[in-house]
This record gives C-alpha cells, sequence and structure tokens, in this order.
C-alpha cells in the first residue's frame, strides 16, 4: 500500500510540475516528486516482519530476519541531495523575484 | 493488522497532502501543507522499519526545507497574501 | 596512479579554495593540469575504494574508451578554463567541483555513484549558467536536471530490486542472461530519458533555448562543448555496457531520436539568431551520436563526439564573445570576420567539420560511420544523417556567407582566444587527413570494450 | 485543457508503471523483498570480503565493518565514496547560495521584538539541541541518525539563535574555514588509506568489539566530519536566506 502511495506522490508531483506556472510551486511539485521517490525506495527493501537494520541489545544476532539497508542507505543520500538542490532553486527564486517582481511565469514581460 | 490499517491510513493521508499542496491558493499554507506531508512520509519511513532515514527526513526534511521556504517567502513579503 | 585521485585532488583543491580568493584560480589550473599529466600514468583496470570489491563496494574503472573520454573532456576544460579564469575568477570553485563530478561520471562503475557525480556535475553546471544573468533560464534547466536525474534513479532502483545489484558489470551480466528481456524495459526507458534529458535530445531539451540563448564565454563552450561531450559519452557507455535492445524498446528509442535529429534540424533551418542555429544544431547532434552508440559503432561515436566538441567549442566561443558587445541576431554580426581572417578561418573550417566535408575530422567520422551502418543495412539511420548533413549544409553555408560579407561592424578578439581556437581548428584538419592515429585508436578502444564481456552490438 | 491532458498523461504513465511492475516475475512485492538475492545480505552478515560465522551484538570482534547501525555501515564504510559525493553537493549548493544571494547584506527584521524571556530560553534550548546534535553525530555507528541530522540538528540550534536575537548573525568567516578544513580532512582520511592500505577511504583503524563507543574504526570520525560540516554548511545557507538587499 505505501508503494502505492510512493507511486501516487511521484505522479502527482509530476502532475503538478507540468501545470503550475509559479516558481515556488514548481519547486515544491519537485519536494513532492522526491518524497514520493523516496518512499518508493524504502518500499523495496521492506520485509514484512523484519527487523530494522541495527544491531541492538534486544536484535542481537545476524539469524533474524531485518529489512533491506541499502535503499535506506541510498535515500539518505538522496535526502541530502535534495536539499542542495531545493536551496539553489529557492536562491534561484529569490534571484527571480528580485529581476521581474513576480513568482509567476506568466507575469513576467520576457518569453 | 493494525499495521496494515495504519498503512493505509498514512497512504491516504499523504496523497491528500499533497493534493492540498499542489492545490492551494496560498504559498504560504502550500509550504505548510508541504511540511506536514514530510512530517508524515517520517511515519511512512518507521512503518517500513527504516529509523534512519526517519530522523534524517523529520530534520532536514521537513526542518531545514519548510523554513528555507519560509524564509524566501519572508524577504519577498509575499507571506499570507494571496497569489 | 591511483585514478581515485582525479577525483580527490579537484575535490580537495575546491573545499581549500573557498578559504582565499586569489588562490582558488591558481589551485584550478593546477588540478586541471595534475589531471591531464597524470592521465599518462594510468593503467587500464578496476580501482577498488574503500577495499570493498565488486559488487559490494564502488569501484571505477579505466579503459581506452574512458581514458580517449577523459582526454577530450579535461583537454577541452582546461581550454575553456585558461580562456575565463581572469573574467570569472569568482567561479573557480564551481569550476573544481564541475571537473570533479566530469571525471567521476566518467569513470565511475556503479549505477548509484553515478547518479551522486550526474548531480554535482548538473548543479555545478546550473551555477556556471548563473553567470548568464537570466535566473528564469537557470532555474527552468535545474528542474529539468533534477526531473532527469529522478527518472534516472526510479530506473536504477527498478534494476536493484530485480537483480539485487548496483554494480554496472554485474547488472550487465544478469541482464544479457534473462531469456525475457520485458521486464527490464521500463527500468531501460526510465533511465533513458534520464539521460536523456542530460544529454539534450528533443523533445526533453526545452531548458536548452533559454541556456544558450544568454550564453558567455563561459558558460557556452562549457555547456555546449564539455558538458554535452562529457554527458554524451557516459550516456553512449550506459547504452553499450548495460542496455539490451529488442523489441518495443528499440521502437520507442529510435523514434525518440529521429524526431530530435529531424526536428532539430528544421528549427535551426528556421532560425535567425546566430546562438539559436548553433544550439539547435547541437541538439541534432546530440540525437545523431546516440543513434550511433545505438547502432553499435561506439568507436565512431566517440569521434564524433569529439569532432562535434571541438567545433561547437569554436563555434560558441567566437559567437559568444562576438555578441557580448553587439547582440547575437544575425544581421548585427554581419562581417566581423573581415577584419579578423584568422578567427574567420577557425570558425568556417569547425563548421564545414560540422556539415561533414571532405578534409575535415567530421567527413572522417561520417564516412565510416555511414560505410558501418550500409553494411548492416541501418536504411533509415543512413537517410537521417545524410538528410541532416544536407541541410546542415545549407543553414551553415548561408551561415558562412553572412558572417564573411564586408561591412562597418569591428569586433576585436582576445589574442589568446585567437591561438587556442586557431589551434582547435588545426587539430580538425589533421586528424581529418591523417587517418591512421583515429584507426589505431580504435581497435584499442574495440579491444577494451569487447572485454567487459558485453554484447555491444545490437 | 492543459491541464486534463497533464492529467490524463500522468494517469496513463501510473497506469503503466504499476502494470509493468505487476506483470514482473523479478520484481518483488511489497513487503517480500528477498535478501537473499540481494548485495545487502552480505552487508548485514557482514561477509563480503572475508568469511564469519555470525554477527552477534556486543561480541563479534573486528568484523569488516564494526558499526552495529548496517545502514551507517554502508554509509560510512562500504559505500563511503558516495558520501563524500553527497558531502560535496551540499557544499557546492552552500557555496552557489552565497554566490547567488551575495555577501554582506542586512538580515531581514523580525516582525515582532524578542523579549528577556525568550531570549534567556531559547539560549538554554540552543545548548541542548547543539549537544543533540553532537551525540547524534557521534552515536551514529550505535543508534539512528549519524552525521547528516547530526549536522542539520547544530545548524537547526543556530537558527534558533536567528530567531531569538534580533541582531544575532553568525560569524560567517568561522564557519567557512569548520567547512573547509573538514572537508580537506575528509579527503586526507580517504589518502591516509590510500597510502596505508591500498585503497582510497579505506577503514585503516582498529574495529573494536560490535555495539560499544569506541568500535568501528573510522566511522565515528567520519561522522564528527560530516557533522561539522553539514551543520556549518547550512547555517551559512540559512544565513544567505536571511539576508536580503537594502533596507
Amino acid at each position: 500500500m505505501l508503494q502505492i502511495a510512493g507511486l501516487l506522490l511521484m505522479m502527482l508531483g509530476l502532475y503538478g510540475l507540468l501545470t503550475n506556472r509559479n516558481v515556488i510551486k514548481i519547486i515544491l511539485a519537485l519536494n513532492i516528486l522526491e518524497i514520493g521517490l523516496n518512499i518508493f525506495i524504502i518500499s523495496i527493501g521492506f520485509v514484512r516482519g523484519g527487523e530494522a537494520p541495527i544491531f541492538s541489545s534486544e536484535t542481537t544476532s545476524n539469524a533474524l530476519v531485518y529489512v533491506d539497508p541499502l535503499p535506506q542507505a541510498l535515500v539518505l543520500t538522496a535526502i541530502v541531495i535534495g536539499v542542495g538542490t531545493t536551496a539553489l532553486g529557492l536562491a534561484f527564486a529569490k534571484q527571480i523575484y528580485a529581476k521581474y517582481h513576480t513568482f509567476e511565469l506568466d507575469e513576467m514581460g520576457e518569453e | 493488522m493494525l499495521i496494515n490499517v495504519l498503512e493505509i491510513i498514512v497512504s491516504i493521508l499523504l496523497l491528500l497532502l499533497a493534493f492540498l499542496a499542489l492545490s492551494s491558493k496560498s504559498l504560504i499554507k502550500s509550504v505548510m501543507f508541504l511540511s506536514s506531508l514530510s512530517m508524515l512520509s517520517v511515519v511512512a519511513f518507521v512503518l517500513m522499519k527504516a529509523p534512519d532515514v526517519a530522523l534524517t527526513e523529520a530534520v532536514i526534511g521537513s526542518g531545514l526545507v519548510t523554513s528555507l521556504f519560509v524564509f524566501t517567502l519572508l524577504a519577498t513579503r509575499k507571506v499570507g497574501q494571496k497569489q | 596512479m591511483n585514478i581515485a585521485l582525479f577525483v580527490a585532488i579537484p575535490l580537495g583543491f575546491a573545499f581549500i579554495s573557498i578559504l582565499h580568493k586569489k588562490l582558488a584560480p591558481i589551485l584550478l589550473i593546477a588540478a586541471s593540469l595534475f589531471i591531464i599529466v597524470g592521465l599518462s600514468f594510468v593503467q587500464n583496470g578496476e580501482t577498488v575504494i574503500g577495499g570493498f570489491e565488486a559488487p559490494y563496494g564502488i569501484h571505477l574503472l579505466m579503459d581506452s574508451y574512458r581514458l580517449t573520454a577523459l582526454y577530450i573532456v579535461n583537454i577541452l576544460f582546461l581550454s575553456v578554463v585558461l580562456l575565463n579564469i581572469r573574467k570569472y575568477h569568482q567561479m573557480s570553485t564551481v569550476l573544481l567541483i564541475s571537473l570533479t563530478g566530469l571525471n567521476g561520471l566518467i569513470m565511475t562503475g556503479d549505477l548509484f555513484n553515478l547518479f551522486v557525480f550526474l548531480e554535482i556535475s548538473g548543479i555545478s553546471a546550473y551555477l556556471i549558467t548563473s553567470t548568464n544573468k537570466n535566473p528564469l533560464a537557470s532555474f527552468q534547466y535545474l528542474v529539468a536536471g533534477t526531473v532527469g536525474s529522478s527518472l534516472y534513479l526510479f530506473g536504477l532502483i527498478l534494476l536493484y530490486a530485480m537483480f539485487g545489484s548496483l554494480n554496472l558489470a554485474d547488472l550487465s551480466m544478469q541482464v544479457s542472461q534473462l531469456t525475457d528481456k520485458t521486464p527490464v524495459l521500463l527500468p531501460f526507458l526510465l533511465m533513458f530519458l534520464g539521460l536523456g534529458v542530460e544529454v539534450k535530445l528533443l523533445p526533453l531539451n526545452s531548458w536548452v533555448k533559454g541556456i544558450l540563448k544568454d550564453a558567455n564565454t563561459l558558460s557556452g563552450p562549457m555547456i555546449a562543448s564539455v558538458y554535452a561531450a562529457a554527458m554524451s559519452l557516459v550516456f553512449g557507455r550506459i547504452l553499450i555496457d548495460l542496455f539490451v535492445f529488442e523489441g518495443r524498446f528499440i521502437v520507442i528509442v529510435s523514434t525518440i531520436l529521429l524526431v530530435s535529429i529531424l526536428a532539430g534540424e528544421a528549427m535551426a533551418y528556421q532560425s535567425k539568431n546566430v546562438k539559436e542555429i548553433l544550439l539547435y544544431s547541437s541538439v541534432a547532434q546530440a540525437g545523431l551520436v546516440v543513434l550511433l552508440f545505438v547502432s553499435g559503432l561506439a568507436s565512431w561515436a566517440l569521434f564524433m563526439v569529439m569532432a562535434n566538441a571541438i567545433s561547437k567549442m569554436i563555434l560558441f566561443t567566437i559567437i559568444a564573445s562576438a555578441s557580448e558587445e553587439n547582440g547575437d541576431d544575425i544581421t548585427v554580426l554581419q562581417g566581423i570576420f573581415t577584419n579578423n581572417k584568422l578567427i574567420g578561418f577557425s570558425f568556417t573550417i569547425a563548421s564545414l567539420s560540422v556539415i561533414g566535408l571532405p578534409l575535415f575530422m567530421g567527413f572522417v567520422v561520417k564516412m565510416n560511420a555511414l560505410n558501418h551502418l550500409f553494411g548492416e543495412q541501418m536504411f533509415l539511420a543512413i537517410i537521417a544523417i545524410l538528410l541532416a548533413s544536407v541541410v546542415e549544409g545549407i543553414y551553415f553555408v548561408r551561415l558562412l556567407l553572412h558572417l564573411w560579407t564586408p561591412s562597418e561592424t569591428t569586433v576585436t578578439f582576445d589574442i589568446r582566444m585567437k591561438a587556442v581556437l586557431f589551434a582547435l581548428a588545426v587539430m580538425l584538419i589533421v586528424f581529418g587527413i591523417t587517418v591512421e592515429p583515429i584507426e589505431s585508436l580504435k581497435d584499442t578502444i574495440e579491444i577494451g570494450l569487447n572485454v567487459g564481456g558485453t554484447s555491444w552490438r545490437i | 485543457m492543459k491541464k486534463v491532458l497533464a492529467l490524463v498523461f500522468v494517469l496513463v504513465l501510473g497506469a503503466l508503471i504499476m502494470n509493468h511492475l505487476n506483470d514482473n516475475n523479478l520484481f518483488a512485492g511489497f513487503g517480500d523483498a528477498m535478501l537473499e538475492n540481494r548485495v545487502s545480505q552480505s552487508y548485514i552478515d557482514r561477509d563480503a570480503t572475508e568469511n564469519n560465522d555470525g554477527v552477534v551484538f556486543d561480541e563479534s570482534l573486528d568484523l569488516e565493518s564494526g558499526a552495529a547501525n548496517t545502514v551507517t555501515a554502508i554509509v560510512a564504510d562500504y559505500r563511503s565514496f558516495d558520501t563524500l559525493g553527497e558531502v560535496t553537493v551540499l557544499f557546492i549548493s552552500s557555496f552557489g547560495v552565497a554566490l547567488l544571494l551575495g555577501q554582506s547584506k542586512k538580515r531581514i527584521a523580525l516582525e515582532f521584538k524578542p523579549n528577556f524571556m525568550l531570549k534567556i530560553g531559547s539560549r538554554a534550548l540552543f545548548a541542548v539541541i547543539l549537544m543533540t546534535g553532537v551525540f547524534v553525530s557521534i552515536h551514529g555507528h550505535l543508534t539512528p541518525g549519524g552525521g547528516f541530522p547530526g549536522g542539520a540538528m547544530i545548524a537547526s540550534s543556530m537558527l534558533l539563535l536567528y530567531l531569538a536575537d534580533d541582531e544575532f548573525r553568525a560569524k560567517m568567516r568561522g564557519f567557512k574555514i569548520l567547512e573547509s578544513v573538514m572537508g580537506v580532512f575528509y579527503i586526507i582520511l580517504g589518502l591516509a588509506g590510500l597510502m596505508i592500505t591500498g585503497f582510497f577511504l579505506e577503514n585503516f583503524l582498529d574495529n573494536g568489539a560490535l555495539g560499544t563507543l569506541f568500535s568501528a574504526g573510522m566511522i565515528p570520525i567520519v561522522y564528527i566530519i560530516i557533522g561539522l560540516k553539514v551543520g556549518s554548511e547550512i547555517s551559512s545557507v540559512i544565513d544567505h536566506f536571511l539576508s536580503e538587499e537594502g533596507a
């Protein structure tokens, strides 16, 4: 179920990218797409009844069933990269606002 | 089965919040919906046994990204105004 | 010589460079020179990082194909940097990071690591275009690039879910053992589209226009020549190593490519703006290159990338430099070569090579590619290449006539720029007349490709 | 009209993807991932390069990667090169934000005046959050978390000071030096691995017993470096976003 939700979130993000004409909203849609993708990536490593992949005083040996740790490591990287692009996108948005005094693509003089 | 029900509820709420974030007319409301969407995705990560990702998403995804959005809107004095 | 240094040295220099503004350009040139010198000491084979053998850890790969690619990218990069470093010295850190990203991109043997380097080089590319002073275009570039790499990530995660590995060699072995290839259709398509955005394939290239229309002498050659070369070489390598072309996939891919080539040429033919002509023609050329890769002519595609990159570097540098004072309309730039014979000469050679006239590198490449395609009876590709060449011939000759026609316009070019561009133009002629270096290089490259153990012909 | 087209496109795409994944016999459904067929089983069993009889918490000595948290073992050991790239992405975007938004501008004035209680309270909270951030970074190999969330926590404690004090501006120069030095440390750590063991970024310290604080070789060091670096980078991003031109 969560896997499907991840896919649908990605589709919603894509829809938002295609239809929105507002700079902030475009970055927002990009973020929704990334969250959906992250949920999807985690979901392919999920094992029902599995433990979180951390050895501790409760889960002491590797004989137990664990969920896949690799997708989690990949998502950690993807989240941080997502923040990087979002920050840069917002910085561009600020520049755009300074130049055109609006966030709406349609209200900008050129193009 | 409690977990399954929880998964379905979280899934539906995720989609609802994403829809609200995209369709809301006010930018600051959209940003708040995005923040709660991100917070809810933390629940989804916990349900899928990914505590590391959940912690990172909670701090970075919903905390910092939201504040960056808000600061951008603050700097342009568009908070609360209808777009 | 450990090839991990080609990533570590520019990266370390980038971290240092934020401390001191005067030092940064020196570090940039030092790192770039270090790599070019270091390339002559590398050995083929894989370099393990972190001490875990594939498929458990990440490793970097080196062979003749990658070595040639590294030479092309790094030498062009250094020439762009040397021409621009005075004016754009505040970009030194960004350029160091983009050097890191491009080198890592070419060498890595791991799909997720490729994604990381794609983002690194992507982000530095957005920042390089920010020197255009057109934030809207850079923003669109950023959105397109992020969507592209997200699609790529989606595709690779599906591959991981199916095969349980992220290693390029491991995956390609497992894929080639499949009897029914339909399960990999979707991930391949997603990765193809994602990388296609970066390689400027139509109809995914809407960002190109905004970026290259305002391009300056740094961002123009950087994006149109260095980045285009690196991205298409990486794309080509993944096409050869991983993708299996069968059934529906080849239909979709060749449709995209043919549309890309023809639409690009048509738009270039219609345009009245010099930069637009160049950029649409480079869209069409990106399509041609990928078409050659898809047809299994990897080494000729590599040489085509090389010829195009050199030509585009000359063309974009000249036009960007001339239009900084005058604007870039075709009528305004009329006659800029009357007082600059050397620049005009380089420009003419570069554009004739792109068309594919004899005596120039472009001709050798196109002729041999057509020969091989004819041998394998791929007539659709042949028609596309010939048609594209004819249209290119018409608009480039028209452009050249305009630019050579005498008029009042006077533009002065930097002496260093003249020297570098002339050297590059001479290179195009040398490779066009003496075929031996290309032929011998081709043999070593193809041996390297076959040793990889993958079937790279359709 | 355009919206309807986009909706149809997205729906068709989604349906195609879902249909394709359902028919795919290689693609395990939700909750049925088969770890035996994936490289990650070896990450859990710690037998990618050497055989071992099993991993037991608090007992196993000197495994190939000594972090009790397998995700951390992957992030900071098996795939450490990715993490170096990730740090680079954050570095370049923080540099880019500074480049785009420019330096030495006035910071945004807040709508409200922070009072005495707010100032004192947020300073106390600042200390607590800072400590938590450092704790999370250092314990990354034992508990969930690690350098990235830890660094973000450090940055959010700085954010608190920004909000509580109208006049506060972080010492940008100090952050820059911290950022640069930490980045160089990471590279030097990698090069030291290259010198000592012959592999870039290889762990060359003792791994110790699984699950103790002083275990896992380089991982705690790497995570402290990442935590400080990420913290200073994000703080500088926040500082630039809180600045504006003119008054």
